[in-house]
């Protein structure tokens, strides 16, 4: 008997329909995971199945007695909890505050904040994370929050736990907590469904998997028949051949230039890096890796201008200081933020203006908005960046999470820069969407252009770059290139424990 | 209806309930409002209430767009209102401005306290009771032109002799707001020999923060408008209120009579009719209580 | 970031906002309809002129507000300001030695406006550069600007003493163009120009971005202190606009000119369907909001039924009722 | 939104949120140096005692702003529902029958503490049920309570009538108790309940999680609509006990009770460190904020220097700067 089954479930918003007949059963005590392209329908059919929509039809089962959540309280009442892949937590409050909403521990009719800070200090600690439940949410990175929500939810009662994308900004130490957790609940005997565009991960950890594609459901085979290659296939529905385009050697694109493209020396950001010196050429792919709280995003905002920092920054050989993202976006460096929902994106506003918001001098005779060219770039970047969305009128925050991403990356992109940063490129992107996105970047770099990209996945920066920097603790802890270009090298620096001490602890 | 020609509406403007002054004048138009339609049949008053200059002048376009026969206005502002109701008289209707004098006298009839009057009154009394000499503290209304032409009449009046304003703040009319301030000159001077502020309002505020501080250099306190509460101190002969200076606001009952007696039974009312800002002691405050206004 | 995660219904966004868009003309249809039964006079074309021109202060102001509180701003010092302008202006007309009353004017206006603009960049300075809570700025500055009225008033009054001048001022309250009186003229240019600036330019479009979210609007390299405090420069110009209206109405301002009307201005923003949170701005809706506000008053004095001490009370509830018509519109779509 | 976002050192949340929570303190401080310079008598314990039993009411209605405000909220009814209050409280205390006259007293103050919880539900029912922004219903009952008491006072004022009542009831405005004003521990109760209820209770942490994003509160199983309404019910209580001290102060009401409250309550909160757009709420700050508001009102009539034209100029000036030094101390950190 499935723990909870969904069957003839479909879901439209007005005239689009977004979810067509789905069928799905869960057993207890086995990993079920939801793979499908974005936009295919994977967060709306998680959605449904934990009370926070209703279906527009189709009914849902717990233990084969029809249910009707009235809305996500409800389903959490059941045992049904959903980790979502937009972060939902209360920026004002702390971890441990946000962690027990709405259902804090008491003594007496005070709130017990000493029990509470213990319990949520033990929850992320679960998570393999070290996180002060005293911290204001708003205070902490995406990654960190992304756990602050996890522990949250594992910490109710629970028979099913959904998790959309809970990876998508963990670094593979993280990940590999989390993974470890979800074996451990499993083995207590709880439903987990899990949806994840890293398709290995989904090997390794998931029993069954299903494929959406379109809104409809198209197989649900057990995971040990698949492997990452045909799942890719299923989701897709064509053939997947190489995800990470051929690399140019970056010397022979940058070819006389004396002069690198960017040159950063003793950059500081006062409590985030410290003294970090690197350069750029023109056309190099250029990558950033270390783990959660390395100060990767940070020394760049600080170099962008985004925040205060100092050091001698040169381009060209010519010295700038940026004190506003304009000046550095006039000179021809864009920045991709990793946050798209808080930094990236307005949720309240349409498409077209999001997508030509950093760049719409272009779109402007005079001071007047073309909004006919508007339109055409819209279009255009529909295409380019294949963007899903069944409507050009929607809002942002109505696209699904990965279309999100391609938007944004469409938005600065309009910029045309000579350098880009790009944060988190790929993060909660399908894979056929990110061999576009590589092949993107390695276009990008063929004409001449400097990419920084900065990324806990370190198989894409294997993947795409030329040469890797590792930061650690705001510093640069080490550069890997050509052959030395793998996941241990790479781990080694940004955990600072070295071969030899490696194998002394053990 | 039968005797349409004999039917005839006026229309009353004046500031809204702001405080206790404006209060009673509110009160007693429209109780007067209510006697004259009893006394003329055929006549209809409207009586409109404004918070400010502007809006004044807006319900007098308003009110004229209705077909009025007179308008008994007592303006917020002379300066502001001066056009808009020189607009009203070009439609040919009945002026009757009550209190505050126009900058043009355009008006059939003026029914007016006297508020320099009440300044040069106030002054004179201090002085008298003081014997010529003493420390004062002033608090002042709000900052508009009544309050300015008192305080200088006030202070013209003082002229010559040995009282001195020693301080002097806005106390807004506000019984709250002249408590604060009272109890903080309390602080600041530590001899007083009497407050003026000029309205009676302002007195209950003032005479509370006195007994609060449990003073006695402060021989008198001088208010003005001819509360009830206060005519009646002056009455019982209590000694830290030894007089008022009246200012009724039912001045505007009065301008409002003599507009119908002008309309209806033709008498000649057009000129001025200035009400003397009368000193209320002891001996004829008996004339001046009325009990049963709610001012 | 409330709102956005949240079901919505999918109504396309183009539908939605047109009925949102047009709730506040349907609140004022009822009101109009409702005048005329108070009292048949309402519809009264002097009537209407009336308040129509009447509105042209609030609605000046408000289109200035719409711009603020798009941005995520506020102003509460637009009452002040408009109060110390004028002031000034009245004493610059006296006291200026300009032979033909035309260029005198016309000098008074252009300083005005400096001055409209200048009070607008102090308010601003304090946001951007100060980084406070503009509502602490522009509670401080409606004290300090109504406190320097007072101040140069004497405590009393300022008025025009010329009367040729006042004479050749006059029609720019109660001349009419082509039977339109003049004021009108002026909230639709202003509205005009408002809604091209909002809905037409770069800058109304960052203006939008800056209220929906700071952090987005600066990583899109948008300078958020300059759209700031361009808002508030417009805002005082708008509050300018408005004096130059204002000051051949009354030919004179007092210590209470303009008290309150920073309150009106922000309600007749709001009953125009903008929301105080900042990201969405309706021009035209702001210039409905405040026809709504003055049709109201305007219903009040033309009806005999409520004591004048409920006046008030009813004009509350008026206000409380149109907004709930209103959303129930919007809702229903 | 700003300033939270900008580059901060990785302080631990409780070190930084001491130094922000102490920053209102030491602009208290600061000021009341500034006092002492200006006039000596400034310290005397009169008139420290003075300023404190003043602050009272502000302190009160600002205690239950905070709630509100944290909950994402405003009210600028709170004026005007305290004039009601009291006009309808001292009406009864004249008419009513009971013989004693502390149990009348007793009587009265219930019913006023009802009819405070009465109207804050009246705001509380507009915002949830009516789902309008709290700004344009809390305008319109501030218009209608304010109508309401003109109504029932017939434009003048209310006063206590029996004077043995008024001796009774003296004491809670005058009276001390060991040393200490009545107002000043009614200041001191109303804070330590509001500190317990906002920082100890279920309640409080939802009142937080409700003004800091409401979906996030409402799938967390948080009725928002009755937080909501609570934290009005909470606001007309507190007003309600404002007008228990301030009755027999001067033992009557006007027209004019409580204009401009509700812009001082709000000020004394956001002065007092609460950001307006919810999510943080600081009880002390606020009483804090308060206190800061009289000390600065008392210090511009003790003072000498300011002609009385100008204070208002200077108030406004000082509270600018009074929350300048405080950003500047909060960013230092
Ligand atoms: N509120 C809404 N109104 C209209 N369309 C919506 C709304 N929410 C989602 N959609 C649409 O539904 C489709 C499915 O979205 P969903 O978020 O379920 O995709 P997903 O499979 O989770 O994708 P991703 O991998 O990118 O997260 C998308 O086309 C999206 O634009
Ligand atoms: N506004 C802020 N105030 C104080 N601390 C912050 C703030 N934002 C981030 N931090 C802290 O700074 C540290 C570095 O942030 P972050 O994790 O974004 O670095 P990163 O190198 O970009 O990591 P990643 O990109 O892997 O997420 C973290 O410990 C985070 O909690
Ligand atoms: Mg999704
Ligand atoms: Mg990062």
């Amino acid at each position: 008997m499935p723990v909870l089954a969904a069957s003839g479930l479909s879901k439209s918003f007005g005239a689009i329909e977004v979810l067509s007949n789905i069928a799905l059963d869960l057993k207890a005590g086995e990993v079920h995971a939801i793979i499908g392209e974005n936009g295919a329908g994977k967060s709306t059919l998680m959605k449904i199945l934990a009370g926070h929509l209703q279906p527009s039809r189709g009914t849902l089962a717990i233990d084969g007695e029809p249910v009707h959540f009235s809305g996500p309280v409800d389903a959490e009442h059941r045992g049904i909890v959903l980790v979502h892949q937009e972060i939902l937590l209360a920026p004002h409050l702390t971890v441990a505050q946000n962690i027990f909403l709405g259902r804090e521990i008491r003594r007496g009719p005070m709130v017990d904040d000493r029990a509470m800070n213990q319990e949520a200090a033990r929850a992320v600690r679960e998570l393999g994370a070290e996180i002060a439940p005293t911290r204001v949410v708003e205070r902490l990175s995406i990654a960190q929050r992304q756990l602050v929500q996890i522990a949250r939810a594992l910490a109710v009662p629970h028979r099913v736990v959904i998790f959309d994308e809970p990876t998508a900004s963990l670094t593979p130490v993280e990940t590999e907590a989390l993974l470890k957790v979800i074996t451990a609940i499993r083995a207590k005997g709880t439903a987990v469904l899990y949806i994840s565009h890293r398709l290995n991960e989904v090997k390794a950890i998931a029993d069954r998997v299903t494929v959406l594609r379109d809104g409809k459901w198209i197989a649900t085979r057990p995971a040990a028949e698949l492997q990452p290659i045909d799942m890719a296939q299923l989701m897709v529905g064509r053939d997947m051949a190489n995800l990470y385009p051929a690399k140019a050697s970056a010397e022979a694109s940058a070819a006389v230039a004396e002069e690198p493209l960017l040159a950063v020396e003793h950059f500081n950001v006062p409590g985030f890096a410290t003294d970090v010196s690197f350069g750029l050429e023109a056309g190099e792919i250029l990558g950033f890796a270390g783990l959660v709280g390395a100060g990767r995003t940070e020394l760049f905002e600080g170099l962008l201008g985004l925040r205060s920092g100092s050091g001698s920054v040169r381009l060209d050989g010519r010295p700038v200081h940026f004190r506003e993202p304009r000046q550095a976006m006039e000179a021809g460096i864009v920045y991709l933020s990793e946050d798209r929902k808080g930094k990236g994106l307005l949720l309240a506003q349409d498409l077209r203006t999001n997508l030509t918001l950093a760049a719409l001098d272009r779109f402007a005779s005079g001071a007047f908005i073309d909004k006919a060219r508007e339109w055409s770039a819209l279009n255009q970047a529909f295409q380019d960046f294949d963007i899903r969305a069944r409507s050009k009128t929607l809002l942002a925050g109505q696209l699904s999470g990965g279309n999100q991403q391609k938007l944004l990356l469409a938005k600065m992109m309009l910029l045309e820069p000579r350098i880009v940063v790009i944060d988190e490129p790929t993060r909660g992107i399908d894979i056929g969407t990110k061999e576009q996105i590589y092949r993107f970047i390695a276009a990008l770099a063929a004409r001449g252009k400097g990419v920084i990209v900065i990324s806990s996945e370190m198989q894409e920066l294997i993947g795409v770059c030329h040469r890797i920097l590792v930061m650690r603790g705001g510093q640069i802890a080490g550069e890997v290139s050509g052959d030395a270009m793998t996941e241990a090298e790479i781990v080694v620096h940004a955990t600072g424990v070295s071969r030899e001490e490696a194998r002394a602890q053990i | 209806a039968a005797f349409a020609a004999d039917t005839k509406t006026i229309a009353v403007s004046i500031p809204a309930a702001d405080h206790g002054w404006t209060g009673g004048v509110v009160y007693h138009a429209q109780q007067e409002a209510k006697a004259l339609e009893a006394r003329y049949p055929g006549l209809k008053v409207i009586v409109k209430t404004s918070p400010d200059g502007a809006s004044q002048a807006n319900a007098l376009e308003d009110l004229t767009t209705q077909g009025i026969n007179a308008l008994v206005v007592l303006p917020h502002n002379s300066d502001e209102l001066t056009d808009p109701i020189r607009q009203v008289k070009g439609k040919g209707v009945f002026i009757t401005v009550v209190d505050r004098a126009l900058r043009d006298p355009i008006q059939d009839l003026y029914v007016a306290g006297n508020n320099p009057g009440l300044g040069t009154v106030s002054a004179a009394f201090v002085k008298e009771k003081l014997g010529g000499k003493g420390d004062i503290v002033v608090i002042r209304g709000l900052p508009i032109v009544i309050d300015e032409q008192r305080v200088s009449a006030f202070n013209e009046g003082l002229k010559g002799s040995e009282v001195k304003v020693i301080d002097s703040q806005f106390g807004n009319w506000s019984r709250d707001d002249a408590f604060k301030v009272m109890q903080d000159f309390l602080t600041k001077h530590p001899k007083i020999d009497a407050v003026w502020c000029q309205d009676d309002d302002m007195a209950v505020g003032v005479l509370e923060a006195i007994k609060q501080a449990g003073r006695t250099d402060i021989k008198f306190v001088l208010g003005g408008a001819g509360m009830k509460d206060m005519v009646k101190k002056v009455m019982d002969g209590d000694a830290t209120i030894p007089a008022d200076v009246l200012y009724p606001p039912a001045m505007v009952a009065v301008a409002m009579d003599l507009t119908a007696a002008g309309l209806f039974d033709k008498l000649p009312v057009r000129g001025s009719y200035i009400l003397d800002a009368t000193l209320v002691t002891k001996d004829n405050a008996k004339e001046f209580y009325y009990p049963d206004s709610p001012f | 970031m409330s709102g956005e995660l949240a079901p919505t219904k999918a109504a396309s966004r183009f539908q939605d906002f047109d009925l949102r868009a047009i709730a506040p003309f349907a609140a004022l249809a009822v009101l109009m309809v409702l005048g005329y039964f108070v009292n048949a006079r309402f519809i009264d074309l002097d009537n209407l002129t009336n308040v129509l021109a009447r509105s042209a202060f609030i609605a000046t102001i408000a289109v200035g507000a719409t711009f603020v509180i798009t941005a995520g701003g506020l102003d509460l010092s637009v009452g002040s300001m408009a109060a110390l302008v004028s002031g000034v202006m009245i004493l610059f007309l006296n006291k200026a030695m300009i032979g033909d009353g035309y260029m005198l004017l016309a000098t008074g206006m252009v300083l005005a406006l400096l001055l409209g603009g200048l009070c607008g960049a102090a308010n601003g300075l304090g946001v951007t550069a100060g980084r406070l809570e503009p509502f602490i700025v522009t509670l401080g500055t409606m004290a300090i600007f109504r406190s320097l009225l007072i101040w140069l008033a004497d405590g009393g009054s300022i008025a025009m003493k010329s009367m040729e001048l006042r004479a050749d001022y006059r029609p720019v309250y109660f001349g009419t163009i082509l039977g339109l009186p003049f004021p009108v003229w002026v909230i639709i240019a202003v509205a005009v120009i408002g809604a091209f600036l909002l809905y037409r330019t770069t800058f109304g479009r960052h203006v939008m971005a800056v209220g929906s979210n700071e952090d987005v609007a600066r990583y899109s390299g948008i300078s958020v202190g300059r759209v700031r405090m361009l808002t508030y420069i417009i805002q005082g110009l708008c509050v300018a606009i408005a004096v130059l209206v204002y000051v051949p109405r009354l030919g004179s301002t007092t210590s209470t000119t303009g008290l309150g009307w920073e309150l009106q201005a922000i309600t007749a923003v709001v009953v125009g369907g903008t929301a105080l949170r900042g990201g969405v701005g309706r021009i035209w809706g702001t210039i409905c909001g405040a026809l709504i506000l003055e049709v109201i008053s305007n219903i009040m004095v033309l009806s005999n039924f409520v004591s004048e001490y409920l006046v008030g009370a009813v004009q509350g509830a008026i206000i409380i009722i149109a907004m709930l018509v209103q959303r129930s519109l919007a809702r229903r779509n």
